[in-house]
């Protein structure tokens, strides 16, 4: 599945965008944000264990309990501030 | 009848009222809100501004925003704009136009929608000063604003 | 920074708001309405429209209106223009732009300004449709409108 | 003092304005109001007794009761309708 990062998240981890393989590991968010620590450094569980991170999948606002599959588009991002 | 777009060129407030009162000749008002970058945040000279969003994500909620506006008043048109990249004091940031044949729904609807863009559309402002350089913090009187329409 | 003008040629939004931008160069935002002339009225095709007003009194009215708005919130510019004379569907009639720091101020002055504006600026509409000329009635609606600001 | 007529009292009256002598018949607007109706025709009396005809003196919205002086500018109208 494709997992973006976006502004203050982005800048944190210095990458934009990468593509993880879909596995048993990466079954719901809270399962993907875990995979994800494991295979990155210390960057990725200070940005991802923020409390006011914020998740979607396939541009639709999600929870850490959400689904997912290999197709999905999965979003990390700081509270958002446009306007 | 309604627009919705993310740009980095600038927009004209005539323009965009000029569509609405064209494409909706029934109209008996236009409301608009026009944001700006500020010259002063938390007292410090702000020299530019660089709004980043997620591109489709950040259109496809405006559309709902949209959505939601047109369930809640009688609306004819509705223009939104909002500009990305790098901007600098007194630049245009956003625009809202909403058409209605009574104005309580075109102000009403106006307000609503820069009140939700404000706090569900995945835009991100970072400031730089003279002194540094850092991504906006959400702020709690947005989302009292955004609570009001509950 | 305030203007008011009752005037019988047309206005550019465009330039009004670039007014508000540029003598409030402190301003977060802009919030604007324009009154049009709409193409009906009582299930009636309206063909024009004829405003007339009390010279002096409504620029007066205008004044205090745009007082008591800047007792009420924040304001850096307000610009008030009311056209007279003869109109046509689609023309505008009114402009009310408010420039603040936040849009909250805004939305609620402009907002305040037009309710009171339309209940009590000495002007006066008159209408003709194909079957008839006649001056409008003050509405019930514009009353309640005014009432919520109390 | 001076006199208008705005909008449809205007128009029913086919009067714009009138130069009134002030005197003790035109102290406060009610007895101006009964010197208009007793020097014109019955125009007058149905325009000027609309029971939602507005007055103003010197430009202020004022009441039947106001008093009057010899310098006023006294204004009649229907209720507004501009915006």
């Amino acid at each position: 599945m494709q997992v973006l990062y976006f502004a203050s998240i982005r800048e944190q981890l210095g990458l934009e965008a990468e593509q993880i393989e879909f596995s048993a590991d990466t079954s719901n968010v809270q399962a993907l944000i875990a995979y994800l620590c494991s295979i990155h450094d210390e960057r990725w569980s200070e940005a991802l264990g923020d409390p006011n991170l914020l998740v979607s999948v396939n541009q639709e606002l999600s929870s850490l309990d959400t689904g997912l599959t290999g197709t999905d588009e999965v979003a990390f991002f700081p509270p958002v501030t446009g306007g | 009848m309604r627009m919705v777009s993310i740009q980095t060129e600038d927009f004209s407030i005539e323009h965009e009222t000029n569509q609405l009162r064209v494409s909706t000749p029934e109209a008996g008002g236009i409301a608009t809100f026009t944001g700006l970058v500020s010259d002063l945040n938390r007292e410090q000279k702000i020299e530019s501004l660089f709004l980043e969003h997620y591109p489709g994500m950040t259109e496809k909620q405006l559309e709902q925003i949209v959505d939601q506006a047109e369930q809640r008043w009688k609306l004819l048109g509705t223009r939104i704009i909002h500009r990305v990249g790098l901007l600098h004091p007194q630049d245009q940031i956003v625009f809202v136009g909403v058409s209605s044949r009574h104005r309580k729904d075109c102000f009403e609807a106006c307000q609503f929608i820069m009140d939700y863009l404000k706090t569900h559309a995945t835009i991100w402002k970072k400031e730089s000063s003279e002194q540094q350089s850092e991504w906006l913090d959400a702020r709690e009187s947005d989302k009292a604003e955004e609570q009001k329409w509950k």
